[in-house]
């Protein structure tokens, strides 16, 4: 799908990438609902998913949302230290170290993986986390999946013969 | 030093013997040779005469702990490899399984297992936990002296490479999940592959879906991947996935100093947090 | 008739051949950290030096008859679509081994020669010619003569390859069933020769095989309650982890399950060994335990399936479910025991 | 039903009070005189000493209370005067008038950017502008706007009126007129607050005459992302980024020129953490604190301050700045500082903060004395020591920052104190509480439905539908499958919308309902409401924020923003679809508290409770009830303690309500909020024991009051000589007669250590109370024999608030003040006829001085109890890392522990003095009383649940719950929640390996949906077409 979706975008000529935004309901959330109330601009590309603290996001969502076809993620909880829930996103801290470690080291561009923290009063910040975040994706253009080019894949899918006089 | 395997298997069967002695075991977990096959295969001895069956060979691959949880209200004598071991401990800290259920002969100074290219990187060359062992323990000195120079698996690859690596290898997965089935640390009665509400997995057999999988299961395994190298042997296409379970294995170790097994008491690397822990690549 | 031929001649003959047909040979292919040696379709004349018959291949030729992964719908089409890959060409199968030539049979009498016909499989089959192959020494972890397969000759192919160390014997079989095929005319220039030339190489080749440590004595099929109810199939096979990894290696299973993909209808393979094979919507899996599936696939191979087919066996022997499992567990030691344990040897008992 | 209680003033003090009072079952009429609640700390950035953001922990805070059933705000209000009786108060109210009809304003803001006129900020402290018609601070509660008479011009002149104009609703009443009214009250919780001034050293710190000089609370603004600078530390006059800033202390607290010399108490930790975060935003910054002491007492102040001085590059400078003057270069500030050490020095820096104090309003003062509620000289509320948080008036009671200097958490505690002394007088009603119960509202049963999803798109006047096209995304919601009715909607907020809406849930027979409009942060109860009318369940809503990250945000992209919301509403059905009716469980609350201690604060806490209604179980170890309490011979104001000790004790035992299990030891503690049971050991001999002797007790919640202990000195000579002896030894001594060595009169020479103890690496917090108590002991031994020659060897003197009175008062007594550095502490040796020598440093003069007291005075610290440790594991509530119990949140539940139904009191929480243990248990009377007057405890809906099937009881989730909600029940081999401990974070579900734990209200069948839907081929295919 997500190599559809790329084609149309092609033939469209220009990116618009589509990001995946998962906000902690009590800070970023907030922070998003205040860059509102101050009138603050930023590009419609982003995708907000609620949740209560990012200590609920299972990462393997992330791994959806980009199976999914989503180019970039962003992911905002409160400050370490702030957690409405006491300790939500110390524990969320680690998964999405891991999280994004892993797909770094299995060839997913680092722009596409945006973590970071920002409070309710921080509305400032979230419109610019939001113009960052957008041409951090840019500048590594359309998704195309976990995997290499299909025609990459196949060139070598059925392993290499080895060479030889055996008949 | 490594220990060889033939004397590794004489000190099995005469420790053995003294187990059966000692304790009330339903049986005693360990590696036999397949009557047919000739292959180093698992048995479950009951009875002190069987002793004798018992080998260490370099295709004794299967981890032995993953067969415990079976039969865990029981009393169990179980042969342990080093890695085998941290399993156990990782059960154990879990509350999987009772210590006090358990009789553990670890394999000191571990020689091995062929083809098994974790071993070749192995940190763990003695057992974490034991009742008994067999083979002379291996020392720090040694061990360091082994890993000087060992490169991690695809460490020196680009990510672009490692993408086109994976792409590569996942096109050959027939989705058998023995990759899953024969790692001690995955242990769930229903995977969430097998989950269709939600669905996080997909059907389907295209390599992105296996890729997928991979993803997903490596993000199950910080924290309790003890890099024992099981699935990579397990796999019939030889796809080469352990690089994965195994990259987070040691920035699990740079980052928190967590190593998943090396304790029984110790906590989960996911439930458990350091308010100093380090934010690499967080939007600033 | 006979002919033969110098590993040039069969180079030449298949450089033809690759004119008429998709010619699918064993190659040994390096797949990570294995090397394997796989059906694979010849690419290039050059590649057909590469051939490999010195082995038997790791996988039989299973997936090109039954695609692990095959489409069978369209949600907008309504209809049934054509299988994507089919060609003109009709495919031959270079090399295939008695056991394997066996599990395309069993595959006939279940998808063919049966009260539904295949049409997907059906296709396929017909579109196929298959040369066999004389083996020369068993297999690792083998058997198939103790299903009743011989790995020498096979009468059930029109073609019959014989290795002959500095050549090789070709044997025509059946006319009839290469007609068409063009087969013969290619053949006529290669000289012929006296069927005992072959007898010697085959004679000489069975000596091989005459070791075999292991016997199956029960007669097919087994007797299905008795072998159901007595056996401690548990303790049998408690080292299974469950990865159904001999199932798709098997030549003759061919269980599948449907899926949709977006707007597609599939089929895949499936396996009996998985926990969710059998598992109801409503939670309730009535194998519940690895032990139930394990029971399930042997007495479908040696109870279920030689009941259902005249005795025909459902393992062909090829010994690859044994060198794939990922923990040694060998069937033909359930075997031994679901055998002790029906002749009264109380296997359970001398356990306990 | 109760009777009401009026509480004065919206602040976090006003608000906590209205909460825990509206909690226990009776109505509040909350009073506040601007146009919104939040108060001061609205106006704060961050909170030490944890730097939370102030913001984050408020607001939710003050949108509970906004919304709670038994709260009625009445903004722009002011109290004018109270008639009657206690029980029978006639509260007289004037509300000025705001100009815009709060039922009728949405808060669209529609009118805001209109308005020509513009005027001072009043929450940016007047650095930046708004409108005269304006909301108070973007995060208004209620969100409604108001107007400026003075500066609106079509109040003032009769011109303009744009914004009656330009407003949908009608909500602009320019003809408001001020409104005077009574309302009955039982009691009256006075909460009003508090003004920083930075004294009138006006021409000293050029306050006035120096642009770049500010003050703590302009500087709070500064610092803040909100605020005028966007949180960018720049000078006012050139918008430069400020590379040398000085703050400075005391900046009119402590100063004998003014009235308000006694401490502010606050300033010190306040300014640290203006430095420290001036340190976090500029790296570079030189930020240089001018201080005379460091106070840094309060809990886990004291690692706070070593962090800003050992890690963050902070520099301390003990000097006083006598004058403030234009710099060398323009905007440059020179200011002349005097220091002990190097005398005379000038210093520029080009910004100044000054640390100004607290003070009541002369306002506040006038009011207090129209009330007929004393104040003290400096016009707080005149409080008495032994009965904190009551005025001289009776059924008048004080909170917050009106008692005197007080930081946030000792506000929340005297409101919640004040919150208990209030309900007494408006007879609760044990038996029935007209608090909610869930099972109330019977909800149409929708399980065997076909899904039927109604959409609602709201204009919001032309806020939305001034950049999205709404009736576009409607037109397209139609064609969502599952979609049965989708329109758009004017103002869906206004209450007639509301109606529409069940309308058409009637009609179509709807059964999900997606709403696209606001945030579902403020707007959602309101919908839930809504739908719940019609008959449906609310869990059953969907809101979709198309406005504030909507069309506010995407102005310039009306296409865009129209796909987006589409989206979001296509996101939103598919999210709905599987959404479940939820419900509110209810459990049994067993109406008793447990208190655990019988010290004064213990005694304190269960006279409270008994004297609202509540039974009462006490437990004490000894068999004397009195504790810690019973060695104190005089309160720090000096008064006798044991009088009011033993009247404590008295009305408990005398108490109905209240049992008493003396001599009882815990053996064990189960259960949780509303359950716990406490199994005691009663007194009986060793050899006499049987098995079933163990005793139980029950109760809702358990107040821990076990308090704390003295250090027993290591240094010192104390364990050589008995001329050496602690501050609390020698209160003891000073009540008996032969009670020290030598009689107190004819003591001659007498000196006392501080910090024996604390402040030290090993145990790295303030003990708080000894400054004081050693004044007063000081003084005490002055009066008695004014010759005696007394010194005080310190390193800080911390006698915060009036005890810098005390300070002063010693001062002028002679008692001498010596500082000493700790890596430099004076030296006691033993000598053989029993005294001591004492050797240190005189740090004026350097000069070593050596002296043999009589009697050499150790101000050991206030230990936690050794049994903290095994009693927090039975409550299964932590400890901090000095092993006092821990608070849930340092700032604003000081009360409560980290466990739900378990109160804190006392010592046990951290040293304190007599009179501040004593409003802490008044406090943990009121936060045990709004849970026991619950007959069942409601539990939230959106819990986590365990799917059985797949659980593997690894623990995990067990491990990372804070709320001890989830654990694993080790004979199932299933994890299991508790559903009243759940608070529905979802980090249990969050770290589910086999994805056996989901989270209602955010399953993950749901997110996934959403997910998918939000990045659905289609959706592409239609944004391609390039929008509408």
């Amino acid at each position: 799908m997500a190599t559809a979706r790329k084609e149309k975008q092609e033939q469209q000529k220009e990116f618009d990438p589509k990001i995946i935004a998962f906000l902690c309901n009590w800070c970023s959330y907030a922070a998003a609902d205040l860059a509102g109330s101050s009138r603050l601009q930023y590009p419609s590309n982003i995708r907000t998913i609620r949740i209560p603290c990012t200590g609920r996001l299972n990462p393997l969502l992330v791994i959806k949302a980009l199976n999914k076809g989503a180019d970039g993620i962003l992911v905002s909880g409160c400050h370490p230290g702030d957690c409405h829930y006491i300790d939500g996103n110390y524990y969320a801290r680690r998964r999405f170290t891991m999280l994004k470690d892993l797909l770094e080291f299995s060839g997913v561009e680092p722009e596409r993986l945006n973590f970071t923290w920002c409070s309710a009063a921080e509305g400032r910040r979230f419109a610019e986390i939001v113009r960052k975040v957008v041409d951090r994706v840019e500048s590594v253009g359309p998704w195309q999946g976990f995997l290499s080019e299909p025609d990459v894949v196949a060139e070598k899918e059925a392993g290499e013969i080895e060479d030889g006089e055996f008949l | 030093m490594a220990n060889s395997y033939n004397e590794i298997t004489r000190e099995l069967q005469e420790i053995a013997a003294e187990v059966f002695a000692e304790h009330d075991i339903k049986h005693l977990l360990g590696f036999g040779r397949g009557e047919f096959s000739g292959l180093t295969e698992p048995v479950f001895l009951k009875k002190p005469e069987e002793a004798e069956r018992l080998i260490f060979q370099d295709d004794a691959a299967p981890m032995l702990s993953k067969y415990l949880l079976k039969y865990k209200p029981d009393l169990q004598a179980v042969v342990a490899k080093p890695c085998d071991s941290r399993a156990l401990a990782y059960y154990i800290s879990e509350g999987k399984i009772s210590r006090d259920n358990l009789v553990i002969i670890g394999i000191n100074g571990c020689p091995g297992i062929a083809g098994n290219t974790a071993c070749d990187e192995c940190d763990t060359r003695n057992p974490v936990i034991v009742d008994y062992t067999v083979g002379e323990e291996m020392s720090q000195e040694e061990l360091e002296a082994e890993l000087e120079g060992v490169k991690y698996l695809l460490e020196d690859m680009s990510p672009a490479e490692r993408k086109e690596h994976y792409s590569r290898e996942f096109s050959r997965c027939t989705q058998c999940y023995a990759c899953r089935d024969a790692c001690p640390v995955c242990y769930c009665d229903h995977c969430y592959v097998e989950s269709n509400q939600p669905e996080w997995l997909e059907e389907g057999s295209s390599a992105d879906k296996d890729m997928i999988f991979h993803l997903m299961r490596t993000m199950h395994m910080p924290g309790r991947c003890v890099n024992c190298g099981a699935c990579e042997m397990a796999c019939p296409e030889g796809i080469e996935m352990r690089s994965m379970t195994t990259h987070l294995y040691h920035r699990a170790k740079e980052l928190y100093n967590y190593r998943p097994g090396i304790s029984p008491e110790q906590s989960t690397l996911f439930s458990d947090f350091d308010k100093e822990d380090s934010e690499p690549g967080f939007l600033q | 008739m006979i002919k033969k031929l110098t590993a040039q001649d069969l180079k030449e003959l298949l450089g033809e051949l690759r004119q008429k047909f998709l010619v699918i040979a064993p190659f040994r292919v390096k797949q990570g950290r294995l090397t394997k040696v796989l059906y694979q379709p010849v690419k290039t004349n050059d590649q057909l030096s590469s051939i490999y018959f010195k082995e038997q291949p790791d996988a039989s030729p299973k997936e090109y008859f039954l695609p692990r992964d095959d489409r069978l719908a369209e949600e907008t089409a309504g209809a049934d679509c054509q299988p994507e890959e089919w060609s003109d060409n009709p495919r031959l199968f270079l090399g295939v081994r008695s056991c394997d030539i066996a599990g395309i049979e069993l595959f006939d009498d279940v998808f063919i020669e049966n009260d539904f016909v295949d049409p997907f499989y059906q296709r396929r089959r017909e579109n196929s010619l298959i040369i066999g192959y004389s083996c020369q020494e068993p297999a690792d972890n083998s058997f198939c003569q103790e299903v009743g397969i011989d790995p020498l000759e096979n009468e059930n192919v029109p073609l019959m390859l014989y290795d002959a160390g500095e050549g090789f014997y070709l044997k025509v079989q059946d006319q009839e069933l290469l007609k068409g095929f063009e087969i013969l005319d290619m053949l006529q220039e290669l000289p012929e020769a006296e069927s005992s030339e072959l007898e010697e190489i085959v004679t000489e080749n069975r000596k091989n095989f005459s070791g075999d440590e292991f016997s199956l004595e029960l007669e097919l099929p087994f007797p299905e309650k008795e072998a159901f109810t007595s056996v401690d199939w548990e303790e049998a096979t408690a080292s299974c982890l469950g990865c159904g990894v001999c199932t798709f290696y098997c030549p003759t299973c061919f269980c599948f399950k449907f899926f949709w993909e977006e707007i597609e209808k599939n089929r895949a393979w499936d396996s009996c060994m998985f926990s969710l094979f059998t598992a109801h919507a409503s939670g309730h899996n009535p194998r519940e335990r690895q032990d139930q599936r394990w029971r399930q696939r042997l007495l479908h191979k040696f109870s279920y399936h030689p009941t259902n087919y005249q005795g025909s066996p459902g393992c062909v022997g090829c010994g690859r479910c044994v060198s794939k499992c990922p923990v040694n567990l060998d069937i033909r030691k359930v075997l031994n025991r679901v055998e002790k344990t029906l002749a009264g040897e109380g296997v359970k008992g001398n356990e306990s | 039903m109760p009777d009401p209680v009026v509480v004065v003033g919206g602040g976090i003090a006003g608000i906590q009070a209205a909460t825990d009072l509206a909690e226990m079952g009776i109505p509040v009429y909350l009073i506040e005189k601007s146009p919104s609640l939040g108060g001061r700390m609205a106006q704060l950035d961050k909170t030490f000493p944890t730097n939370d953001c102030s913001t984050c922990i408020l607001a939710p805070k003050i949108t509970s209370c906004y919304n709670h059933d038994n709260v009625t705000t009445y903004t722009m209000t002011e109290l004018i005067n109270v008639e009657g009786e206690p029980g029978n108060f006639r509260v007289r109210l004037k509300k000025r008038p705001r100009y815009v009809n709060e039922e009728k304003c949405t808060g669209c803001g529609d009118c805001l950017d209109k308005c020509p006129v513009s005027i001072p900020d009043e929450y940016n402290m007047e650095m930046s502008e708004y409108g005269a018609i304006h909301k108070y601070q973007p995060q208004a509660v209620p969100n409604v706007a108001a107007i400026d008479p003075e500066r609106c011009l079509k109040l003032t002149k009769d011109k303009c009126g744009v914004c009656e104009k330009v407003c949908n609703f009608d909500a602009v009443e320019y003809e408001q007129k001020e409104k005077k009214f009574i309302v009955q009250a039982a009691s009256i919780v006075y909460a009003a607050g508090y003004e920083g001034f930075a004294g009138d050293l006006v021409s000293e710190y050029g306050y006035k005459d120096q642009d770049n000089v500010v003050t703590s609370l302009e500087y709070e603004r500064i610092l803040n992302a909100a605020g005028p600078t966007d949180g960018h530390i720049v000078r006012p006059t050139d918008g430069e980024e400020a590379r040398r800033i000085a703050f400075i202390h005391c900046s009119g607290s402590r100063d004998r020129r003014t009235d308000k010399n006694y401490c502010s108490s606050v300033c010190c930790t306040y300014s640290i953490k203006h430095a420290l975060i001036t340190k976090e935003h500029l790296k570079d910054t030189e930020v240089d604190l001018y201080y005379m002491d460091i106070r840094t007492f309060g809990k886990g102040f004291e690692r706070y301050y070593n962090r800003a001085q050992e890690t963050e590059g902070v520099n301390f400078i003990r000097s006083r700045v006598s004058e403030i003057e234009a710099g060398s270069q323009p905007g440059d500030l020179k200011l002349k500082v005097t220091d002990g050490d190097n005398g005379f020095a000038e210093e520029e820096y080009d910004l100044v903060v000054l640390a100004s104090g607290l003070a009541p309003t002369q306002e506040v003062t006038d009011t207090l004395q129209k009330l007929k509620v004393r104040t003290n000289k400096y016009g707080f509320i005149d409080i008495d020591e032994f009965n904190p948080l009551s005025t001289s008036r009776k059924g008048i009671f004080g909170c917050g920052a009106v008692n005197g200097p007080r930081d946030i958490p000792e506000s929340v505690m005297d409101a919640s104190g004040a919150a208990a002394l209030a309900g007494q007088h408006a007879v609760l009603d044990v038996n029935d509480m007209g608090v909610e119960s869930a099972g109330e509202q019977e909800y149409r049963v929708t399980q065997n439905e076909r899904t039927r999803v109604g959409v609602f798109v709201c204009h919001c006047g032309t806020n939305i539908a001034g950049v999205i096209d709404v009736d576009e995304v409607a037109r397209r919601a139609r064609e969502i499958p599952f979609v049965e009715h989708a329109e758009d909607v004017k103002y869906l907020c206004s209450s007639d919308s509301q109606e529409l809406i069940g309308d058409r849930i009637e009609e179509h027979n709807l059964n999900r309902i997606v709403v696209a409009s606001c945030t579902p942060r403020t707007h959602e109860p309101l919908f839930m409401d809504a739908i719940a009318e019609a008959g449906l369940n609310p869990y059953l809503l969907e809101m979709t924020n198309i406005r504030d990250q909507g069309s506010w945000v995407h102005k310039e992209e009306p296409e865009k923003a129209t796909w987006k919301a589409y989206e979001l509403v296509r996101a939103g059905v598919a999210r709905v679809k599987n959404a479940l009716p939820l419900e509110r469980g209810e459990v049994d609350n067993i109406a008793r508290a447990l208190i655990v201690g019988g010290g004064a604060a213990g005694l304190t806490a269960a006279l409270e409770l008994g004297k609202l209604g509540f039974p009462v179980s006490l437990v004490e170890r000894e068999t004397e009830l009195g504790g810690h309490a019973s060695k104190l011979e005089h309160s720090l104001e000096g008064r006798p303690v044991q009088p009011h000790l033993e009247r404590l004790i008295k009305e408990v035992r005398e108490h109905e309500l209240i049992d008493i299990y003396a001599g009882h030891e815990i053996k064990d503690i189960s259960g949780f909020v509303g359950n716990y049971k406490l199994e005691l050991i009663p007194p009986i001999p060793e050899e006499a024991k049987k098995e079933d002797d163990l005793l139980e007790i029950e109760g809702g919640v358990v107040i821990v009051a076990t308090g704390g202990q003295e250090f027993e000195p290591e240094e010192y000579s104390y364990r050589d000589s008995d001329r050496v002896i602690t501050q609390l030894e020698l209160e003891e001594g000073l009540g008996q007669p032969n009670g020290l060595p030598g009689e107190a009169e004819e003591l001659e020479e007498i000196y006392m250590i501080q910090c024996v103890g604390s402040r030290e690496e090993d145990r790295p917090y303030c003990s708080r109370i000894c400054c004081s108590q050693a004044l007063r002991n000081a003084v005490n031994l002055k009066e008695r024999n004014p010759e005696a020659e007394i010194t005080i060897l310190y390193r800080e003197m911390r006698s915060y608030g009036y005890y810098e009175d005390l300070y002063r008062q010693a001062r002028d007594l002679g008692i001498n003040f010596s500082r000493y550095e700790v890596e430099n502490k004076p030296r006691v040796t033993a000598e053989d006829n029993g005294r001591v020598s004492l050797q240190y440093e005189e740090p004026l003069s350097g000069r070593e001085i050596t002296a043999e007291p009589d009697l050499l005075v150790l101000a050991a610290a206030i230990l936690p109890r050794d049994d903290n440790l095994e009693l927090s594991q039975m409550l299964k509530t932590p400890l901090n890392e000095d092993n006092f119990f821990l608070e849930a949140h340092v700032k604003l539940r000081p009360v409560d522990s980290a466990t739900d139904g378990i109160f804190l009191a006392g010592l046990s929480h951290g040293p304190k003095n007599y009179s501040e243990s004593l409003a802490q248990s008044r406090a943990a009377a009121g936060r045990a009383a709004s849970i026991l007057a619950r007959e069942y405890l409601l539990t939230q809906a959106t819990v986590a649940e365990v799917d059985e099937e797949l659980c593997i009881a690894c623990g995990d989730c067990e491990r990372v719950c804070a709320y001890k909600a989830i654990e694993v029940n080790e004979e199932e081999d299933v994890a299991e929640v508790n559903r009243v401990l759940c608070k529905g974070c979802g980090n249990c579900t969050g770290v589910c390996r086999p994805h056996a734990v989901d989270l209602h209200g955010f399953m993950n069948q749901q997110i996934i949906d959403e997910i998918e839907t939000l990045l659905a081929e289609d959706v592409s295919e239609l944004a391609k077409s390039g929008g509408v």
